[in-house]
């Protein structure tokens, strides 16, 4: 068992062909992924290694199960791929790229929760189901099986966090990266649900930053629901008050987003914080023990 | 990007939302003529700061020499640390009610959201949730005219400015989606007798969406080496450190900044140098650094889309090429981390696998120099 | 039991304070209709006949458990009116205004659709169920319970034949007008459905008309699941052919629409045709007797 | 509403789907002169017909004296029993390929839906079902790049003509929304050498949407009486029979026609008079049906929205006022009957409850005479 991805899902890679997408393909490829097509508009018919390349995504699932998709596609025309993903029926998409215009954003997500499709990102590195699954672009030599879930709104920083969970002997489960843009899929309630219920998950690890409201808010459904140890890292401890939206801005986050409220917050919720990235396995460690 | 006052009121014009009658001047003759024409008028200075008025950068008068004499402080002066450059002067309203009503994003929603009140003005801010009308918008079936109507109910509001109200909130749902805004704030909106209009304007344009709209004015609100990290493709803001970073990142950036901090040192900088690294690119963002003479250059990249071989081939390049005067201390791991360090190792750079360390050593190379 | 409409289902009117809004309104509460809130833009806060009316739909709701709604609005602003009843979780709206633009119905089908509400209409007269309920401006006294369910793509035709029904002695479970429009809600197939599983119908009458492929399409759904005895009538037998809708119309048609066809298919389902308004009970009787 | 084939053309350009070099002429000097300039020409006469190039209503040539003769004949004359007012001149394409493209309402899918084959060209309904590309669109996200380019590949066709195709059904679309139309139509739809352009253009808007495009040509279709009766809010068409007939409703109004059919009669109109009745609107209705001299009228009322007391008082006030010459039967049950029936039977119209006594006796009548 492992959640969102397994060891027989089959992905597609919008975009293939490209420099970024055809590099990425054959680094999934090597961690195991099970990549079944591609796709690249006017690209129909070549090959990538031996997987084939199709004109449009109805095209590839003429020809194959597609369970999850990867798209490797130019902001200004990510709408169109994410809409085309979620319209041919793939249950996960990934979406890599950053700098999609928010409303852009928006209306991938209304129209995903219509249809039922998991997004992730955008801006994010991707998510892995360690040693079964890799639908992204981190570094594959980190993430090794163990029992770690971890879920972050930062792509490096979460490598970093990873990096220092292996290299302290912990493997991961599930690694989700959430995306850095304002208007995300996942949120961090939805992988702590999931989570949750997932066997092969016996701690969590949250990855956090200053600004918007997702840490607060995962925090109170923590101390609702979630049974299983948490802990977080938050960065930006250091950062000047950033600059906010508006009244408008201030209205909705009601006071949300500083360093010091969302460690108030997740510790209320029983949630220990580590203040940098090394700290992180001496905590699970202490966790792990009790 | 942040439009100023005048240019979201020339929207909100071309929307079909009403706008106090004035025009905006660039010298104090101007602003002394459109006083003549306009009569008893409001002066504003055109700044990207929501606290020009307490800061005195807002006045009244019907004197035309008044208006003169207000312009022409203002204009070319300093105010919240920007130069004023625009007044907008406006006929002065009779004002009996004052609105908010603001379209934005709603992050956790994943939505627009109206947010409305009948307590507008100066402290919005403090006006309690429950005197907040908040209506999250379906991007799928857009703003509909029910939704207005209800929006109006919610307020408490009837009859004709109830109505002007809801015809208000179309357009600027219309606008707010037309323009790929993430924020258009009227604050406040004034009742004046049976008119309602909007006395400011607060417009923000979607950055990653302005490849949509070549046509709208460009403001430019970045330092000059902010818009240079900015055309790289880089993000950057100044600091007051000592210790010039490059990381690869938000997340990661932030959280070396944490780290600097965390053993006593001060950061010159915040670069997030993104996934790109070519050796041109790389040798910019050098210059970027060094233009603040450091005493030490941090770099930490975790390569992923980034990968590391070629990093460590830009950085052995700039610094056969142009030299780098300052020590360099970097933390190099993630995809192709062997070759990385190996081509840095040859060049006569030594590389960290841990971020801490990297970052005591910045620091303790800062301290001792 | 019955199907759609119940004892107890609480319906709204939206534009209740017009003249045809409040002329039906009193009808259907004479019929027997739970007629608990109507709406009109800036009539919040009046009554009529002791029926609270509000401002908007969600106004409504906050008072009321509204089950249904009906439309008294003008045709260019029905699709307003429809998206708030949707919008605000109305599970059965009647649309009967007529002239509705087809580009708006389109809109209205596919709101409704991912809401869950069913839509009655549009340029219908209603549904009924007889003694029980009734939205529409179908007159009251030929809707007396019985066991014949109708369901009818044209108005005063149907009550041509419920009247004709009623007069022979033949009640009715469930009447429903469809609309006469070529983009509506419910269709043949939809409630021939409901009427096969509702143990308050014995027969079903279908009427039917020339142009479209509704009947046909019936048709081939009788053919399968169908089970209870269904007659049609058909109207246009004497109609010249019609004009249609480019190539285009020729090509989504494909040779049906014509009044000679239609009874073919229906004949080949084992429905047979009445020509004639006064045959339907005739043929009801012989239905029945077997 | 139908839409000229130039005028389609005219509303293609604005909306960037190529159309071939052309002009319109209502003179056979100016189809002369569009010759002079244009070369090779095809002059097509402008009616609403699909069968005007079967009737000789297009020609080609490339000689102005030869355009000039055959628009002479076109103009004026009648095609297809309708009157050519407009010729369109418009350069002569070469053709090497001829494809099929629409978008139209589907009413059971409920939903727009893509047409297109590349077989197009005159006989595109004699195309088997397989060789058409048929897609229905969700009207929430409309035509979506991704879907034009699926179109395509399901044409069977790449490179920039493929592009070019996927280009022109995305403005197709949006045509087709903003103009609320209920069918854009291009067949054929030429391809000559890399280009691709529409050859025809066959375009007709929602006539319930019209109240929303004040600023489109309108196209009358309707014979004199036919608009008149539109214009009270009637559906009228004109018949060759002797019995008058007016009803509420279409499906009852044709019924009521199969009946009159049934009992070896034929009726002279179908006239579904809806759901109003007021008196000057009956009297108008009574004034259109008198004007074919009919033997018999007979008008069968089944009141729902429309009531019966309405119904017979106005006719009853219309007997009054005006007077009707031949004998009426009436057929009249529903809302209100009992009143109406009693409105009637004072002023001496005798009425019927079952509409197929009604449809005999008038019949009867009609024959009698």
């Amino acid at each position: 068992m492992a959640i969102y991805l397994f060891d027989d899902t089959q992905v597609l890679v919008q975009g293939m062909t490209g420099n970024q997408g055809s590099f990425h393909t054959r680094q999934m490829v090597k961690y195991g992924t099970k990549i079944v097509a591609g796709v690249s508009p006017g690209k129909g018919g070549q090959e990538l290694d031996g997987i084939p390349v199709y004109d449009t995504v109805a095209a590839a699932t003429e020809k194959h199960r597609i369970d999850a998709s990867i798209l490797f596609i130019p902001a200004p025309f990510a709408k169109d791929a994410a809409f085309e993903a979620i319209e041919a029926g793939v249950k996960v998409l990934v979406m890599l790229p950053e700098h999609i215009p928010v409303q852009d954003a928006m209306a991938i997500m209304a129209l995903a929760k219509s249809r039922g499709t998991i997004v992730v990102g955008p801006n994010t590195f991707g998510l892995v189901s360690s040693g079964k699954c890799k639908i992204g672009i981190m570094p594959n030599q980190f993430f090794v099986p163990g029992n770690i879930g971890v879920v972050s709104r930062s792509g490096t920083l979460c490598y970093e966090i990873v990096g220092n969970l292996t290299a302290a002997g912990y493997g991961t489960s599930t690694v989700v990266g959430l995306g850095g843009d304002r208007v995300v899929g996942l949120n961090f309630i939805d992988v702590l649900k999931e989570m949750e219920k997932d066997p092969e998950t016996e701690a969590i690890v949250m990855v956090g930053e200053i600004g918007g409201s997702a840490e607060e808010e995962a925090a109170e459904f923590i101390k609702q629901n979630i049974k299983k140890p948490v802990i977080a890292y938050l960065a930006g401890k250091s950062a000047p008050p950033g600059k906010r939206m508006g009244h408008a801005g201030a209205i909705i986050e009601r006071g949300k987003g500083t360093f010091d409220g969302k460690v108030k917050a997740l510790n209320a919720a029983g949630v220990p914080v580590a203040e940098l990235p090394f700290q992180v396995p001496e905590m699970i460690a202490k966790t792990l023990k009790k | 990007m942040k439009l100023y006052e005048y240019m979201g009121k020339e929207l909100f014009a071309k929307y079909g939302i009403p706008v106090p009658e004035g025009g905006v001047a660039t010298t104090s003759e101007e602003a002394a003529a459109l006083t003549e024409k306009i009569g008893s008028v409001v002066v504003k200075s055109q700044i990207l700061s929501g606290k020009r008025g307490k800061a005195g950068g807002i006045g009244f008068t019907d004197n035309p020499s008044e208006a003169r004499e207000f312009a022409g402080k203002l204009l070319g002066s300093e105010l919240c640390g920007l130069i004023v450059e625009k007044v907008l002067v406006e006929k002065k309203l009779q004002i009996d009610k004052e609105f908010y009503l603001a379209i934005t994003v709603d992050g956790a929603a994943k939505k627009p959201v109206i947010l409305a009140s009948a307590q507008g003005g100066m402290d919005i801010e403090d006006v309690p949730e429950e005197h907040i009308v908040k209506m999250p918008i379906d991007v799928t079936i857009g703003m509909q005219p029910f939704m207005t109507r209800e929006a109006v109910r919610r307020l408490g509001v009837t009859g004709p400015v109830g109505k002007q109200i809801a015809a208000i909130l179309l357009n600027l749902y219309k606008m707010f989606s037309e323009l790929d805004a993430e924020l258009v704030e009227i604050n406040p909106l004034v009742i004046s007798g049976e008119d309602v209009i909007a006395a400011d304007a607060k417009v923000t344009i979607d950055d990653d969406a302005l490849f949509r709209h070549k046509d709208l004015p460009v403001v430019e609100e970045r330092t000059d080496a902010e818009k240079k990290a900015h055309d790289l493709g880089l993000s950057y803001v100044e600091l007051d450190g000592n210790i010039a970073v490059m990381a690869n990142g938000a997340g990661i950036t932030m959280a070396t900044l944490d780290l600097i901090q965390y053993y006593g040192g001060a950061a010159a900088n915040f670069l997030d140098a993104g996934g790109g690294a070519g050796e041109e690119q790389t040798a910019k963002a050098l210059e970027l650094l060094l233009s603040k003479n450091p005493k030490a250059i941090l770099i930490n990249i975790f390569g992923g889309i980034t990968r590391c071989d070629d990093v460590a081939n830009a950085f052995a390049s700039v610094k056969k090429n142009m030299g780098i005067p300052v020590p360099v201390v970097i933390r190099l791991v993630g995809t192709n981390e062997e070759k990385g360090r190996q081509i840095l190792r040859d060049t006569g750079i030594e590389t960290y696998e841990f971020m801490h360390e990297a970052a005591a050593k910045a620091v303790e190379i800062a301290r001792g120099n």
